[in-house]
């Protein structure tokens, strides 16, 4: 194996490390920082792709932001542990969903046909990327900010809701 | 891209390892200065000498902490969540170290000299937030818990100034390389074309490494010490450590980005031993200010802190990316760089002057307060 | 649901062991996210029964524990006590002596005012630096005491009917030349904090409170006149010789805590004043003591109450004497026991970081409190 | 902003001073005459014995009780040596108690106790505080060897009740210690 | 190998030797230092009191916004370096092109502004 190989299979595995802790951990700030863990593991993932600039944004938005953003909701609920029964009666239905889930991304894993060549890649210089970015691509980089922007007022109406009551 | 020729004994990684080694090492050495500058600093603001006692001049001060801290008993709450509390410092820490790999000291010294370094310090030096979030809940300690809430709030906060700061240069230079960028100055430094970008950077900066005025989450007179308050001797030490590694990067950064780093004011190409001395006077410069800023002044309220960010430091960096873009891409003469810029820092400092002039002289909505202490009063 | 958003209160212990509860005073917040939302005081952890104390010594004794019971403002505790004393005997004090004192207690104000700039200054969040200017010109007022008295704080200078010794030589000299290094050390504070906007953004309209219930508490001090309240023992009922100095009372406007900070700080000026005029005005020799002092004190039966305005407010001695050689009852009514009623009025509703300044800006004495 | 700037500029004024610290065990402040550090006892060289006579005077008189006192009849009297008939047997000062309000030394009859105004003395920092309780041989050692001015010689004409002959020996005493 | 990865490996080495550095630390403070836990020692600083509950569920909401509008900016910070190198290349589109950008998410932020998200109390 390539050392490229070798690093990735790390990343990987501690990725799913981080995503098993999300799962399974019964505290909820250990799940968050669980599934920082893979977030950052998979900008590392990125970078191996020669992905750089998705790599950065993804530490930069998802290790920074989201990760804090997560870290505070669930501060917010203020519960330490969870401590009441996390099966109940839907159990099956959740089954059902996550079986459906699992099938719709076999599903698409299996449909996609992979390069054949994974030894090589072209990457797309930075440079060449942002221009496509602010040419070609204008149009969903102006609809992206307004959904910012609808984000935030969802936010904002939410929270101040709850505030009054 | 650096040549591969450049690299120690030609090999990438070994070459990566041995600087990051040397990296480790100078990092120790100046942050025990450091903290050994700052006390003696403060020490003479407040007519003192500081430490005297160890070592010449108490040279050896740092050291003397160093070790009595590698010595000291490791303290955990048993009510603390072991594995977050055990692995916050791990989280403070290993993002600050991994921006030195991108900071550039002269033309040659530095790890690597990415040609997103700009980028990649931002996005790395987001990081250590978590660590101070875990540090906080971690302890299972309300001082601790408040702190380290509001160090991230504060932390997310400021990294947005900060960034549109950075930008502001990167702007002008059109690049995110930042040896590049240092490069560009060789006529005038961008602290000149950019002075607002300078001044927030600075005081953004100061933000991010939760120093005064903007030590509100480690609070020593109301938090006592806030995230950290749990941590004794040598995981404590990395928090201590990550802070003034993250003074030393920041001072650095700034000189690289705002005062010409290695080159200016000797043109392009300076000797590399004169490099090294203009990176670590205009360091030294940096690091002096933000100590002499520390001996003066009063600590923020979280409100007031954040208010500030969002209000006034914010819009006013967005509107000087603004008229940056509007100068460069209309190729206006870039004197108009420092007329705009300057005229945002002078509006930018007279509306909060006037605002906290304004609000201190008016009479406060007395019936507001009122109205929340009966409604207290009636919920307790 | 709903509920889930809230912030539940929880409460925080601030205190014993805090930096900024000066002592061993203790609060526990309600905090509901960053506001308080209701403040518990608890006293008592410096109670070393003084007043007891007091029934149990002679009058010249007692002095002694009055040090330190108000240990930041000796000398108008002394003073008080002496005073005391000198209305249940019946004393003439010695124009002389009476000068000395007003000197002594005018500078032990601006002593204590400089403590309460430091310490102020170090709560609003300055890294030491007002403290060490606080505290630089307070030593030097202590050291010019220690000259005059023998000790830095624990005095024992005043006696019943006088000084207990006479002022050292030039004691004028070094007066003066003490008050110009002081007036030099207010311009520092002043210069460090009064216009500084961070300062002002984090005490103006902090810790409000009205003149109506200002009184109605009934605190006094620099915390009542900072509500815009013109009361000061020393002018509304002068005592010793303060009739014969021309000295401005300093009021706040808001009553907030930069208020308080301002009529200290503007109180250590006239202050400053007050001594230079003691010393032109003073008797170059004369007694100290009154002839005829008995070696062993023995007052009569009756009971008096004599307030004077310490650095912190009214400070008062309530002396019951049942005849003998000590009081047999000796109440002490401490101005910041008052005060700080109003912690709880003044907080509740502000930010947590507020909690400390607004209890800075009392101005806190915890040894006279719990006395 | 200004009021920031003048912050800055007020620091920056005081960085330019001279800095107030003393560098404590190298360099002593000048200690005040009137200084009262702790009561010691007198030694009294013209018959070397103790001027006290343990007549527990100061014990009494004490606000805060540090003070116990023992007397004994003088051996030396009924040698002829000496005129004190009683003598102090024990004395103990618990430094740590102590306040230092100069009571003792207006109330002896004998001039036997006064404040120490030196550097030189009783080492006052202690790990136990049960080292800071002086007995009598410590209270007497800096008076014995001549290294002490008392404070007596300073209290003013009207308050010294004080037999000249006290006064005059706790004048040959005068020598200072390191100032 | 190409210079990407030899930049990259840099910080991969970065990470773990900075990992290295903390815990080589922690093992050597393992080593020296003494152990000797108690009872009080155990619990938690509240200013020399028992801890009055556990530190939990004191955020204020007011924190959350706060991380959505850092969310926001953030995103935005992620599209202004591509666009801070390539504008002045593509030339006045691309600068108004982010000047509407930005106006959006100021708009955002006025109208959390306006809202009193900024505002406590």
């Amino acid at each position: 194996m390539s050392v490229e190989q070798w690093v990735f299979y790390v990343l990987a595995a501690i990725a799913v490390g981080g995503a098993a802790v999300t799962v399974f951990a019964r505290d909820i700030v250990r799940a968050a920082l669980g599934l920082i863990v893979a977030l950052l593991m998979t900008a590392g993932v990125f970078v191996l792709l020669s992905a750089e600039v998705i790599g950065l944004v993804q530490l930069l938005v998802y290790g920074g932001a989201v990760a804090i953003l997560i870290l505070f909701a669930l501060m917010i609920t203020r519960a330490r542990e969870v401590t009441y029964r996390l099966d109940g009666p839907q159990k099956p239905l959740a089954l059902l969903a996550g079986a459906t889930l699992a099938a719709a991304i076999g599903v698409a894993v299996v449909g996609t046909v992979f390069p054949t060549n994974t030894d090589h890649i072209n990457p797309v210089g930075f440079v060449e990327m942002s221009t496509a970015l602010f040419q070609t691509y204008a149009v969903p980089f102006e609809v992206a900010s307004l959904v910012l922007l609808v984000a935030l007022v969802g936010a904002i109406i939410i929270a101040r809701q709850e505030e009054r009551q | 891209m650096m040549p591969v020729l450049g690299y120690w004994f030609g090999i990438a990684w070994l070459d990566a390892i041995l600087r990051l080694a040397v990296i480790a090492g100078v990092m120790t050495v100046v942050v025990i200065f450091l903290t050994y500058a700052e006390r003696k600093v403060i020490a003479r603001v407040q007519q003192r000498l500081g430490p005297t006692r160890t070592g010449p001049a108490g040279l050896l001060q740092g050291v003397a902490d160093a070790l009595k801290l590698v010595l000291k008993e490791d303290l955990r709450p048993t009510t603390a969540d072991r594995w977050v509390f055990e692995l916050a410092p791990f989280m403070v820490f290993v993002p600050v170290f991994l921006t030195f790999v991108a900071v550039p000291f002269t033309r040659d010294l530095g790890v690597r000299f990415l040609s997103l370094g700009l980028f990649y310090i931002v996005a790395v030096s987001s990081l250590n937030i978590v660590g101070f979030i875990m540090a906080g809940w971690g302890s299972d300690n309300k001082y601790a818990l408040l702190g380290g809430v509001r160090a991230a709030a504060q932390m997310i906060s400021y990294e947005v100034p900060l960034v549109l700061t950075v930008l502001g240069v990167a702007m002008v230079a059109s690049s995110l390389d930042i040896r590049v960028i240092t490069e560009r100055q060789d006529v005038v430094p961008y602290i000149v074309w950019q002075p607002l970008a300078f001044v927030v950077f600075i005081i953004a900066g100061l933000a991010e490494m939760n120093r005064t005025p903007f030590d509100i989450p480690v609070a020593e007179s109301e938090v006592v010490g806030g995230p950290t308050v749990e941590y004794s001797g040598i995981r404590w030490s990395f928090f201590q450590l990550a802070e003034y590694s993250s003074l030393f990067v920041l001072s650095a950064l700034g000189a690289d980005l705002f005062l010409g780093g290695y080159i200016w004011p000797f043109g392009s190409n300076p000797p590399g031993w004169l490099q090294l001395i203009l990176i670590l006077v205009k360091t030294s410069f940096m690091i002096l200010m933000i100590f002499w800023v520390r001996a003066t002044f009063p600590r923020l309220r979280i409100d007031q802190l954040m208010s500030y960010c969002w209000k006034v430091l914010i819009p006013v960096t967005v509107a000087q990316l603004f008229f940056n873009g509007l100068v460069l891409v209309y190729r206006w003469p870039d004197i108009l760089l420092l007329v705009f810029s300057g005229a945002l820092l002078v509006g930018a400092t007279a509306a909060t002057a006037v605002a906290v002039r304004r609000a201190a002289r008016r009479p406060r909505d007395a019936q507001a307060v009122r109205d929340r202490r009966l409604q207290y009063a009636r919920g307790a | 649901m709903v509920a889930d958003f809230d912030t539940i209160d929880i409460n925080i212990n601030v205190g014993p062991q805090h930096p900024s509860t000066h002592g061993v005073f203790r609060m526990v917040l309600t905090v509901d996210g960053e506001l308080v939302r209701d403040l518990d005081a608890v006293v008592g952890y410096l109670h070393r029964g003084a007043e007891k104390l007091l029934e149990n010594q002679d009058y010249r004794q007692g002095i002694g524990i009055q040090d330190r019971t108000e240990y930041l403002a000796q000398f108008p505790a002394e003073q008080s006590y002496v005073m005391a004393a000198e209305k249940l005997g019946g004393f003439v004090v010695p124009e002389r002596a009476e000068y000395v004192r007003v000197i002594c207690v005018e500078l032990n104000r601006i002593a204590s005012h400089f403590m309460f700039m430091g310490a102020y200054g170090t709560d609003v969040g300055v890294f030491g630096t007002s403290f060490i200017y606080g505290f630089r010109e307070r030593e030097r007022v202590y050291r010019f005491f220690e000259e005059l008295t023998g000790e830095r704080m624990m005095y024992s200078y005043f006696r019943v009917g006088g000084l207990a010794w006479e002022v050292m030589d030039g004691f004028e000299e070094k007066a003066r030349a003490l008050l110009q290094e002081l007036k030099r050390g207010i311009n520092d504070i002043n210069g460090l904090l009064t216009r500084n906007e961070i300062f002002i953004a984090r005490t103006r309209h902090v810790g409000e409170i009205s003149a109506e219930r200002a009184i109605e508490y009934g605190l006094s001090g620099p915390v009542l006149r900072s509500t815009g309240v013109r009361w000061d023992v020393r002018k509304d009922e002068p005592y010793s010789v303060y009739d014969r100095f021309d000295f401005d009372v300093p009021v706040g406007e808001f009553g907030d805590c930069y208020d308080r900070y301002m009529v200290r700080l503007e109180e250590m000026r006239q202050a400053v004043r007050i001594v230079e005029q003691a010393l032109d005005q003073m008797p170059k020799s004369g007694p100290i003591m009154p002839e005829k002092m008995p070696r062993m004190l023995r007052l009569p039966a009756g009971e008096v109450y004599v307030p004077v305005e310490s650095a912190r407010g009214e400070y008062g001695v309530y002396l019951v004497s049942r005849g003998g050689n000590h009081p047999w009852r000796c109440r002490v009514k401490s101005p910041c026991f008052t005060n700080l009623q109003a912690l709880r009025e003044m907080t509740v509703g502000e930010y947590v970081a507020d909690s400390v300044v607004i209890l800075g800006s009392i101005d806190l004495v915890l040894s006279e409190v719990d006395r | 902003m200004l009021g920031v700037l003048r912050s800055m500029l007020t620091t920056l004024s005081t960085t330019m001073r001279r800095p107030v610290t003393r560098q404590y065990p190298e360099s002593h402040r000048p200690i005040p005459e009137r200084e009262r550090a702790f009561p010691l006892l007198l030694w009294d060289h013209g018959v070397d014995e103790p001027y006290c006579t343990g007549c527990q005077a100061c014990e009494r008189a004490c606000p805060c009780k540090c003070m116990t006192v023992t007397m004994k009849d003088n051996p030396r009297q009924a040698e002829g040596t000496s005129k004190r008939r009683k003598i102090v047997d024990t004395f103990w000062i618990d430094y740590g108690r102590c306040m230092r309000c100069n009571i003792c030394v207006e109330v002896c009859n004998f001039d036997a106790i006064a404040m120490n105004n030196t550097w030189t003395g009783i080492e006052l920092s202690a790990y136990d505080r049960h080292d800071l309780v002086m007995d009598l041989d410590e209270l007497l050692a800096l008076s014995r060897a001549g290294g002490i001015v008392p404070w007596a010689e300073y209290v003013g004409e009207e308050n010294q009740k004080l037999p000249p002959r006290a006064v005059q020996a706790a004048r040959t005493l005068a020598g200072r210690g390191p100032a | 190998m190409s210079s990407l990865f030899a930049n990259w490996v840099a910080v991969l080495f970065g990470s773990i030797i900075g990992t290295l550095l903390v815990a080589v630390a922690l093992v050597g403070n393992r080593l020296l230092a003494p152990r000797d836990p108690g009872r009080m020692k155990g619990t938690s600083y509240e200013c020399g009191m028992l801890p009055i509950g556990r530190a939990e569920g004191n955020i204020h909401v007011r924190y959350y916004l706060f991380a959505i509008l850092f969310l926001l900016f953030d995103v935005e910070a992620a599209f202004l370096f591509p666009w801070a190198v390539v504008f002045r290349s593509i030339g006045a589109f691309a600068f108004w092109e982010m000047t509407l950008f930005l106006a959006i998410l100021m708009g955002g932020l006025a109208y959390a502004w306006k809202k009193g998200v900024l505002r406590w109390s």
